[in-house]
């Protein structure tokens, strides 16, 4: 019976493909659906910047063909959002009102970018980089040569920033709190790493916080569209203005399931929810570390395969503790190119 | 009026002790939404289970057209036969078997027109069946077109500008035939209908029952639920159901159709004159049609 | 007692005859009514939302704010503070019907949008020469002395403080509800004939009232002193000059942190401020401090976000203004530095545990998992608890040293009542006032031998739906705010500024009123399916069975998948949304809507 | 570009599937693109009945359907689900997003999508809500949709819609306002698939017809005086078509109360000289068989139209099949031979119908034209020829001296027509009769009468093969020997043709011919083209192979039979299977 098994991962990302990989491996007979919000099968986000390179064409960014799914009948869910899991009948409620029993789960779903309250009202001027949609977006939105403005940062924004000025854009960064997120520097090391991502090109622009942002009406080519100004009075102007504080885990459906929340999904080392059967991996979960004595989130997309990699292999009998997979120290090589774990992908 | 409230389990209550879902067939009626064909495949069943016949002693004969799907719906013997055929097959069957109770079902195109030819004989001959008409003055399952019981000027597929010809008046044609029980009863009006499809049934001969039933799919102008219920009447009560002409002159006004028995007689069937004849030839049997049925 | 409220008088529409009104006690009508009116079932003061939500969106603001009244003395000032459990319940908040209706912000309009010259309607009883004393002119006090002095009783009410209105006056701040707002609805509450003793505390003390005295010269007693006393927190001092935390001048309990304010003291806060608790207290506390100029707010709570009992909206406007919430901590101790001055909390990190009775979330600290926040101010409001060694005469107290009360609401001495958070423990606002009436109800039947009023079921026709499908499509209106840097350092200005009269149109349109009744005659339905072909949700269904339970309310439908199995076609008005589709689609009329609600009746 | 997309809507009856799918192919063919289309639809009306609008766009006209649709749209998951399948890979399926009933596990649409298939979700029940008050109007927004998708011109359905609509006022608006809202809906959608419209197609303006729309124009360009019907699918729509256009033309119809009084009316208006005809099914064929044997004893012109439905009896009616031959040829009492000609694609619909005319006018005979469903009910883009291309009169000449006492209507003649004077014709008057009868038409049992007479309505017939301007029969693919060839008659000789070009890319040699005149047979060259073929197949829709009985009588030649009976048209793919098989066995045997 155990063959039979269903096994259902919400979300796509590094972590829910690899756990359903893994899974397929371990349990040859089990059911296995992967839900997923895209339309597109797993695609590696990291590669984004290159639709400003030319590519604009999705299949050149997937992991697995189409037919890797049914060759391992894998059940892939698209365009599918959970607003419900009942842990009780161990049933997940899908939002076009399905019902689709587990019998263990493991939720996936990673994070979506983080917008400050106080920014909230300003959304509709606002864009977005989290999917190859969004990304194309920016791509017809952003003229040659034209200007987009980071706010915030993060390594995912930084790194965004560094094709951008590699494509002839520029790019204006106000730098905040989450400029190096996920990673924590001291002030000295913070000027240290500003002063290198000026000499890439990129202005950076210190401003405590954002007074506001204003549409301009688009004028003749080549006129910015938007105003952004700040508390301390400065302002500037950008085609695009991109939020980029770092993610927040994307966990509300799972409020009703009475597993345990703080930011994430809360989780032993073992990747386990205070729940038997639901096992959480990759941005979504805050892992338990015995050392620091708190929960905590690890990044980076090697961290995020291995969780998805050892929650596969916990639920299918298993029982390791989760070991970071990458460092995340980082650094700065000879006074010119920074070096993070965030941006080494293959 | 005071609104009442309505208890479901009671009302549910009611419908399973009272025994009539055992006539329905397990098959969902599969007629468009608000057809007034659900009243009567609900309405029957009523009748038969009042009537204490038994679902194995009954047989539902029905020719081509929505109506004719009727058999389906029901849980009793049930025959689909050829478009307009339905009497003769029903006449068939009364005639081999007394102990069956017949019920003819049949659309007005069905019946008036393709099957015009069988209704004088079915009634001359009091064959001992009831036969339920189902008029909406339209050729439904063929996607609306004039029917003979369709109005003058009424538009349809194949009268697209309007309709030329006078409809039939049924209920006059078999009052003229020698139908001996005739009634008529509207879609709208349940509880009247499954009455009077009762009464029909308790009728020993040929009864024929006109029921007025809506198309809401290809009829937006003329036998509508509107039109209908702010027209039909009921029958006199004074009026005499004995007397033939009073029943054609109730008949003749269409503008005001009346609810209820026309008209009601006894004669002989064709089983009573049929045996009568082997009689005469010297049988001696007590009737070889009712030893079949036993 | 409350004003009868029946569609009679509805200005333009015909007012059914009373021919028509019919009421019952049949336990299904009233399980209909708890169960289909989850607003009204979710209320403590059991306001009868559908009912003036309609007659808002008809332009009757001032009967609406009469409803409301009838359920609840203070709608002008639940319209802004309230805990909104009926919200949370809402129908058009189920999944797949979008977001609740904007009950509260409706409540609040109703009394904005008010004529000026609005005039209190009230059904009064004559005097019953029965003389009450009520001890505590908060929400549960105020509440009792109302409807007591409304059933035609003598009461005197005894505050403590200069002013009244307890909690809402002192422990609110003024940028959520504005003390013009308090004055004017007790005014309107206390006007018939309450005698006011302000300033007269009850007690045992010089110069205060003994209750025993209370209960000599009164018929009866009511004591609804509330929950006023702050809980303690255990924390290790730690540091170069070791003293207890009490001293410390930077540490403080949140609720007399507000009520000082609140009296007029002057307050300040150091740059860091931490605040530990999860309550509204919490957050208000949280907010006076950005306004008083602290440069980081930080609520640091036990559990996290998701299960602390505070409404999204106050949540998100606390964030917007600068306040962070940290998660899955328990305080444990404070840092002092050599002049004694606070320069942090060491807390000790948690895991989520079960779930409590009452709902909450366990927080288990980790054994050894201390860590420290440095911050220069600390407001502790983990909550509060009641105080009762006032009381000159022994009463019964429950395992939580609070008052225990009986059936009939009285304590173990004979004529002595109590009410409210004096006998819950801290609650809500709504829930107090919800227990004053209780209690006021309560006495009143032991003061006249029976009860004189009763709850039935009235049922009225209605002509047509009252609602088009288009209304479920407009989105909740948001509560227009002040604008972020106008707040800083203003502790007056009103945050949330209120509805125009447009939105709350708008908004009022949005609710379902799930008080109308559609039921299908199963006797002159032909089942032929017109309605289930034009329903916007699963909500007409062909069934063969249905589960009444024992308090007469409808369990599931038993749907029919075989034609022989339909017993009938039945509107599920768990289900239903009042769109009032199926009435016009029905061909032969056999739909019928009533209007079903609670209504009081004076007993024969 | 060239633009070759599939788009197949599926949903219940109810649901305003086949409005939809008939909006969309009027409109993509007014944008200019060549359209082949068909539908199927059930015997209910409404109800749970399952339907599916399917239609073909491309540069070019073509005759066949291809196996997987490159769009699909769902109004409803039950009937949806089972259809993603023909939808290939990279191409899109569009569905209701949200359902208002609990579904189990796989109950919707979504969970049917194929990794290499787009999924779009579509609010389908709230945007026609929101659009119009009410869910009516799903099939608009599904239709918006695909426009603002696909960034297709909304002026051609705008038009349609408000044509379509127009007698119904607030419907049309209501509907405009879905398919707007499901327009901008589509817009804003980020199109992910592999599916695009090229610019269409220039050349002569084509107009859009079903294949008994076009009949109804080839009866009306040739001139039809009366028309006499009893509905029956999937017959009806000529009556319904001619209803509506020969009042027009101050032309008469009546709609008889049976198909037995349909074709006897028939028959008497041929009797005057009027160009009359009815039109049926199966069913109404087997009634009117009697009357059929009166008008060849009678020798009184008549067309019959019959549109084939699946059978026997009540059958199938909503299926198509090819089983009435057999009946069409012989179906009457006695030897009563007629004309029978069989259109293979819409453009020969109109041309049969005209045509029908002449030959029943010119060989004084019923003539059966064999539709079915398939052909009656599917639409193809076809260009008009400028003028009617047929005889207004075919009648052979009356010389004057022939007339008067000792007139011969029957006369023997060496092509065995015999002139005929029409009543009102001075000195004509003669009597018809159903029983034998002589030159002089009185009745006469005599043997060598019988004899003669039964040799003249047979032998006058054989003319019918040399009729100008029509095409007989037709062959296509390679010249001179083949390994194998289709011999197909009918709606199925699209397919034939479609698998007969794929074969050739796969490097068969090849050949089909369609054959259009049933009887009398062009035997000769039927038997010349299966010499030249190392193999015959015979692809039809009905079981017994009675076109292949039919071929083989009458050439001698062995034929090989394919015969499917699913209801549907022949599956391209399959009839290329079973070449390759048929071939592939006989290169082995050759090997």
């Amino acid at each position: 019976m155990n063959a039979a098994r269903h096994h259902v991962i919400i979300g796509t990302g590094v972590a829910g493909n690899q756990a359903a990989r893994t899974l397929r491996q371990r349990e040859p007979a089990a059911r296995i659906s992967l839900l997923t919000l895209s339309a597109l099968p797993f695609y590696n986000r990291y590669d984004l910047p290159r639709v400003f390179r030319g590519v604009h064409d999705w299949r050149e960014f997937l992991v697995d063909p189409p037919s890797y799914y049914e060759e391992q009948r894998i059940g892939l869910r698209r365009c599918t959002r959970v607003v419900n899991v009942d842990a009780k009948r161990k049933v997940v409620m899908l939002e076009h009102n399905e019902e689709l029993p587990y019998d263990t789960l493991l939720v996936a779903s990673g994070g979506r970018a983080y917008l400050p309250e106080e920014l909230s009202e300003y959304q509709p001027l606002l864009d977005g980089f989290g999917s190859f949609e969004q990304a194309m977006a920016m791509r017809r939105k952003l003229p040659d040569e034209g200007t987009v403005a980071i706010l915030g940062g993060d390594m995912i924004g930084l790194d965004l920033a560094r094709t951008l000025i590699d494509t002839g854009h520029s790019v204006v960064l106000v730098a905040g709190k989450q400029t190096f997120w996920p990673h924590v520097e001291t002030p000295e090391q913070r000027q240290e790493l500003l002063r290198v991502l000026e000499r890439m090109g990129i202005e950076v622009i210190e401003a405590d916080e954002v007074g506001g942002i204003a549409s301009i009406r688009a004028g003749a080519r080549g006129f910015a569209t938007r105003r952004v100004v700040f508390g301390n009075g400065r302002e500037c102007t950008a085609d695009v203005v991109l939020p980029s504080f770092g993610l927040v885990p994307s966990v509300e459906f799972m409020l009703g399931s009475g597993v345990g929340i703080e930011r994430g999904l809360l989780v032993s080392p073992s990747l386990r929810t205070t729940d038997e059967s639901i096992f959480a991996a990759g941005d979504v979960c805050q892992i338990w570390s015995g050392e620091e004595k708190r929960y905590r989130f690890y990044y980076g997309w090697k961290n995020v395969r291995a969780m998805g990699d050892l929650a596969a292999r916990n639920l299918t009998g298993d029982d390791e503790t989760f070991e970071p997979a990458q460092d995340e120290t980082l650094h700065i090589e000879g006074g010119v190119t920074i070096h993070s774990p965030f941006w080494e992908y293959a | 009026m005071k609104t009442q409230p309505i208890y479901l389990e009671d009302k549910l209550r009611e419908v399973n002790e009272s025994g009539r879902l055992t006539y329905r067939s397990r098959s969902m009626p599969t007629w468009c939404p608000g057809c007034g064909y659900f009243s009567i495949v609900d309405g029957l069943p009523g009748a038969l289970n009042d009537a204490g016949i038994a679902p194995k002693d009954t047989v539902v004969v029905s020719g081509i057209g929505c109506s004719s799907r009727f058999p389906f719906f029901v849980n009793t013997y049930g025959f689909h036969t050829l478009h307009g055929r339905v009497l003769p097959v029903a006449t068939g069957i009364k005639t081999a078997n007394d102990a069956l109770t017949v019920i003819a079902i049949g659309g007005d195109g069905d019946g008036f027109a393709i099957g015009g030819g069988h209704v004088p004989h079915a009634a001359r001959r009091n064959v001992d069946i009831t036969y339920l008409l189902f008029d909406n003055g339209i050729y439904g399952l063929t996607k609306g077109q004039t029917s003979p019981t369709s109005a003058v000027g009424f538009r349809t597929s194949t009268s697209p500008y309007e309709n030329l010809d006078q409809p039939l008046n049924p209920l006059m044609m078999v009052l003229t035939y020698g139908a001996t029980w005739v009634g008529q009863a509207y879609a709208g009006r349940p509880q009247q209908l499954e009455a009077l499809i009762k009464q029909a049934i308790a009728h020993r001969g040929f009864s024929y029952l006109h029921i007025l039933s809506p198309c809401v799919t290809f009829d937006k102008t003329d036998k509508t639920y509107q039109r209908l219920g702010d027209h039909v009447v009921d029958v006199p009560k004074e009026h005499d159901t004995g007397n033939l002409v009073a029943a054609i002159a109730l008949a003749a006004n269409t503008n005001t159709p009346a609810l209820g028995v026309l008209y009601r007689t006894v004669r002989p069937t064709l089983a009573d004159a049929l045996d009568a004849i082997s009689e005469k030839a010297g049988y001696k049997g007590a009737g070889v049609r009712r030893r079949a049925a036993a | 007692m409350s004003v009868v409220v029946v569609p009679q008088d509805k200005g333009d529409e015909e007012a059914p005859s009373s021919a028509q009104v019919m009421h019952s006690e049949d336990p299904r009508d009233v399980g209909w009514v708890i169960q289909n009116i989850p607003c009204q079932s979710a209320c403590p003061a059991g306001t009868n939302v559908p009912a003036y939500i309609r007659a808002i969106a008809e332009g009757r603001h001032g009967e609406a704010y009469e409803i409301n009244r009838s359920a609840n003395v203070l709608p002008g000032v639940l319209g802004r503070i309230c805990s909104r459990p009926c919200e949370s319940v809402c129908r058009h908040g189920w999944s797949g019907n979008g977001e609740p209706v904007g009950i509260c912000n409706l409540k609040r309009s109703a009394a904005d949008l008010k004529s000026a010259g609005h005039r209190i309607t009230e059904r009064l009883y004559a005097p019953t020469g029965k003389r009450i004393a009520i001890v505590g002119a908060g929400p549960a006090g105020v509440a009792a002395a109302h409807d007591l002095s409304v059933l035609g009783h003598d009461v005197t009410l005894f505050e403590r403080e200069q002013h009244f209105g307890g909690m809402l006056r002192y422990g609110i701040p003024e940028f959520r509800l504005p003390r013009d707002i308090i004055d004017f609805e007790l005014h309107n509450a206390l006007r018939l004939g309450v005698e006011l003793r302000r300033g007269q505390a009850v007690g045992k003390g010089p110069d205060q009232v003994r209750v025993a005295n209370l209960l000599k010269d009164h018929d009866a007693v009511l004591l609804a002193a509330g929950c006023m006393a702050p809980l303690p927190l255990p924390l290790k001092v730690r540091g170069d000059a070791p003293e207890s935390a009490d001293g410390c001048p930077d540490v403080e309990h949140g609720l007399p942190f507000l009520m000082g304010l609140h009296r007029g003291e002057r307050k300040t806060v150091r740059r860091r401020v931490a605040v530990v608790g999860a309550g509204f207290t919490a957050l208000d506390c949280a907010r006076v401090a950005t306004r008083l100029g602290a440069q980081e707010v930080t609520i640091h709570i036990r559990t996290a976000e998701e299960y602390i009992p505070v409404t999204k909206e106050e949540i998100f406007e606390a964030k917007r203004e600068g306040v962070r919430i940290k998660g899955l901590r328990t305080p444990v101790g404070i840092i002092l530095d050599s002049e004694g001055r606070l320069s942090g909390v060491e807390f000790v990190q948690n895991r989520l545990g079960g779930w409590r009775k009452d709902g909450r979330r366990q927080a288990i600290p980790i054994e050894g998992s201390e860590f420290v926040e440095p911050c220069e101010t600390l407001l502790i409001a983990i909550g509060q608890k009641t105080v009762n060694d006032f009381l000159d005469i022994r009463v019964e107290l429950d395992q939580w040293q609070n008052v225990r009360i009986g059936e009939d609401g009285m304590t173990s001495a004979r004529g002595l009542f109590a009410c409210g958070d004096f006998v819950t423990g801290p609650t809500t606002v709504v829930e107090a006032i919800g227990r004053g009436r209780l209690a006021a109800q309560k006495i009143d039947t032991w003061l006249m031998g029976k009860p004189r009023r009763k709850r039935v079921v009235q049922i009225v026709p209605v002509q047509e739906p009252l609602r088009e499908r288009a209304f479920d499509f407009i989105s909740r209106q948001h509560m227009p705010t002040a604008p972020l840097h106008d707040r800083l350092g203003k502790n007056q200005l009103e945050v949330e500024l209120g509805m125009d009269t447009e939105q709350t149109t708008q908004e009022a349109r949005r609710c379902y009123l799930c008080n109308l009744h559609y039921q299908i005659d199963v006797d002159r339905c032909i089942y032929c399916r017109a309605c289930i072909e034009v329903a916007p949700r699963n909500c007409i269904k062909l069934v063969q069975g249905v589960e009444v339970r024992p308090d007469g309310t409808y369990g599931s439908l038993r749907e029919a998948r075989e034609w022989n199995q339909v017993g009938a076609i039945w509107i599920d008005n768990n289900e239903c949304i009042r769109c009032g589709a199926c009435f016009r689609a029905c061909p032969v009329n056999c739909i019928s809507i009533s209007c079903n609600e609670f209504v009081e009746v004076d007993t024969p | 570009m060239r633009t070759d997309v599939q788009i197949s809507i599926c949903g219940s009856a109810g649901e305003g599937t086949i409005a939809a799918g008939d909006i969309l192919r009027n409109a993509l063919a007014a944008a200019g693109y060549r359209i082949i289309s068909f539908d199927a639809y059930p015997a209910e009306i409404r109800g749970f009945g399952k339907c599916v609008a399917r239609l073909r766009a491309t540069t070019e006209q073509v005759y066949s359907l291809k196996e997987k649709s490159d769009v699909l749209v769902c109004l409803n998951d039950e009937h949806g689900i089972p259809h993603v399948d023909d939808v290939r890979d990279f191409g899109a399926v569009i569905y209701e997003a949200k359902s208002i009933t609990r579904l189990a596990e796989g109950g919707h649409v979504s969970a049917h999508v194929h990794p290499g298939q787009i999924p779009y979700p579509l609010a389908l029940r709230e945007l026609s809500e929101r659009a119009t008050g009410a869910l009516r109007s799903r099939n608009l927004v599904a239709l918006g949709y695909l426009a603002g998708l696909y960034s297709l011109a909304p002026e051609p359905f705008l038009r349609i819609i408000e044509k379509k609509f127009k007698s119904k006022g607030a419907v049309a608006e209501a509907n405009r306002k879905a398919f707007e809202a499901g327009r901008l809906a589509g817009t804003q959608t980020f199109k992910l698939d592999m599916v695009s419209f090229g610019s269409p197609s220039a050349g002569q303006q084509s107009v859009m017809l079903s294949g008994n729309a076009a009949v109804v124009d080839g009866c009306l360009d040739a001139g039809i005086d009366n028309f006499f019907g009893y509905p029956i699918t999937p017959a009806t729509t000529i009556m319904e078509r001619l209803a509506t256009e020969m009042p027009k033309r101050g032309k008469r119809l009546v709609q008889t109360e049976d198909e037995i009084s349909a074709i006897a009316a028939t028959i008497g208006a041929g009797y005057t000289g009027a160009r009359a005809a009815t039109a049926t099914s199966g069913p109404g064929l087997a009634l009117m068989s009697e009357m059929l044997g009166l008008g060849v004893m009678a020798e009184v012109p008549s067309v019959v139209f019959v549109s084939q439905r699946g059978g026997p009896s009540t059958g199938i009616p909503t299926k198509t099949e090819q089983s009435d031959l057999n009946m069409a040829l012989f179906g009457s009492p006695g030897d009563a031979p007629r004309i029978v000609i069989a259109p293979t694609n819409v453009e020969g619909c109109y041309r049969c119908a005209g045509k029908a005319f002449e030959m029943a006018e010119r060989y004084q005979t019923p003539v059966v034209v064999l539709l079915d469903l398939y052909l009656s009910n599917r639409y193809e883009t076809v260009v008009m020829p400028a003028k009617p291309p047929f005889e207004p009169n075919c009648d052979k000449p009356l010389a004057k001296q022939e007339l008067g006492i000792g007139y011969r209507r029957f006369a023997l003649t060496p092509d065995g027509v015999s002139p005929r004077a029409l009543p009102g014709t001075a000195a004509g008057m003669h009597v018809v009769t159903g029983l034998e009868h002589n030159e002089f038409g009185r009745v006469n049992e005599q043997p060598e009468n019988h004899e003669a007479m039964s040799r003249k309505r047979h032998d006058k017939l054989l003319a019918a093969l040399q009729h100008p301007d029509f095409t007989h029969y037709k062959r296509f693919g390679d010249e001179g020997r083949v390994e194998i060839g289709l011999l197909a008659w009918g709606s199925t000789f699209g397919e034939c043709l479609a698998a007969m070009f794929r074969a050739r890319t796969e490097g068969m040699r090849c050949a089909a011919m369609k054959v259009v005149m049933l009887q009398p047979f062009p035997a000769v060259a039927v038997a010349e083209f299966i010499d030249q073929c190392d193999v015959v197949l015979v692809p039809e829709l009905n079981f017994q192979g009675q076109f292949a009985h039919l071929v083989q009588a009458q050439t001698g030649r062995i034929v090989h039979r394919y015969n499917r009976v699913c209801g549907g048209p022949m599956v391209v793919d399959e009839i290329l299977a079973e070449m390759l098989r048929r071939v592939g066995t006989r290169r082995q045997k050759a090997a």
